[in-house]
């Protein structure tokens, strides 16, 4: 499932929402990201986070399938946010659902970097007196 | 066709996304063209090739010939996560 | 923060409660065990789980602090639960929090290797006629 | 001395943990003898080399000495996570 969305999320309610449907699953590898309060030495305010949805929606899509051909997996949920995000807010979601552990260890960790290198989303972080586009690095 | 524009491109365009439904413009390479003259701002950002096109939601890496029906979205390197 | 216990947990609660302490951390990945209705082709009723608390704190303890030597960690969390387990019940929680994204998942993969080798639990899976202490494979 | 059993091992000493006070066990070499001589059982998992021993809650990999007020624990290869 993937959800683009401006408002937050509660981590436990999400996985639970998935779990709840297979007791086959044995192991859920999450990764949460969150907005920090300094970035290259720079104190962040807030950040605004722009999205292509419909691009992001087909290419998360895309990479969740890829993941799928790669490992074995019962299910994958992508939460991003958009908008106006403060300090200590949370950006992303994801979980990998699968019977065994490194199933879920080793596509969570691909569907991040995935995410990071294709998905349509910019972040501006704003500091006190500027603001300024971020671009991702390996 | 729709052009559609985002993150700091908007700043150089000032507009989100454009209709050139007048103007003959048939591949990407064209549209680079096109771009180029209307906003001088981008060459630079153009001729080192950091910016990425989609049409039709889907990435495209070589020059793609464009229909009237396309939407093409031009975008920075992405930074979500 | 490491925590043996019979009780169930909340991820967003317990993340939270230690991701509200920090803002600089930036990435938090979590791997959550569940007990799962079938292992060895063996349709599983409930497990039990043993633990020998003292030295398992002990243990983990040590986890934590090689993985902290290891990666940029800001903090870390283990739950793991004790007693009469069932089918769909979670058993572990391991979080890693950092500022970037890859002390956070290579932390919590290697916690989760030691912590599967070294840890004294055991599990006893409860079938239909009959009960089968596991043995940790690689 | 305090000897704790955990798992399986239960099943065969038929107690949690018992203390061996009386007994003469200085090392963990002779604990095993003793170990073999009280549950004939333990015998082929112990010259097996399977079962792990700590001392006062740390592994031991080799033979080590005890003391009389040493927490010795016995137990099959983990499970948990």
């Amino acid at each position: 499932m993937i959800k683009i969305q401006k408002e937050n999320f509660n981590v436990e309610t999400e996985i639970e929402s998935i779990k709840s449907l297979y007791s086959d699953i044995g192991a859920v590898t999450t990764f949460i990201g969150y907005v920090r309060d300094t970035n290259n030495n720079k104190i962040v305010k807030s950040i605004n986070l722009e999205v292509y949805e419909e691009m992001a929606l087909k290419e998360l899509n895309k990479i969740i399938i890829k993941a799928k051909q790669k490992w074995s997996l019962i299910d994958c949920l992508i939460i991003h946010r958009y908008g106006n995000l403060k300090v200590n807010d949370k950006i992303v979601l994801v979980a990998s659902f699968s019977k065994h552990r490194i199933d879920s260890f080793e596509s969570c960790n691909y569907i991040m970097n995935y995410l990071k290198k294709d998905a349509p989303f910019w972040k501006k972080e704003n500091y006190n007196n500027e603001s300024k586009w971020l671009t991702n690095t390996n | 066709m729709q052009i559609k524009y985002f993150a700091w491109i908007k700043d150089i365009t000032l507009c989100d996304e454009e209709k050139l439904d007048d103007i003959k413009i048939n591949d990407i390479e064209n549209l680079k063209l096109f771009l180029i003259n209307k906003y001088p701002n981008l060459k630079k950002h153009i001729q080192q090739k950091i910016l990425r096109f989609a049409i039709n939601k889907e990435y495209i890496s070589n020059n793609s010939n464009l229909k009237n029906d396309d939407e093409v979205a031009i975008f920075p390197p992405v930074s979500g996560g």
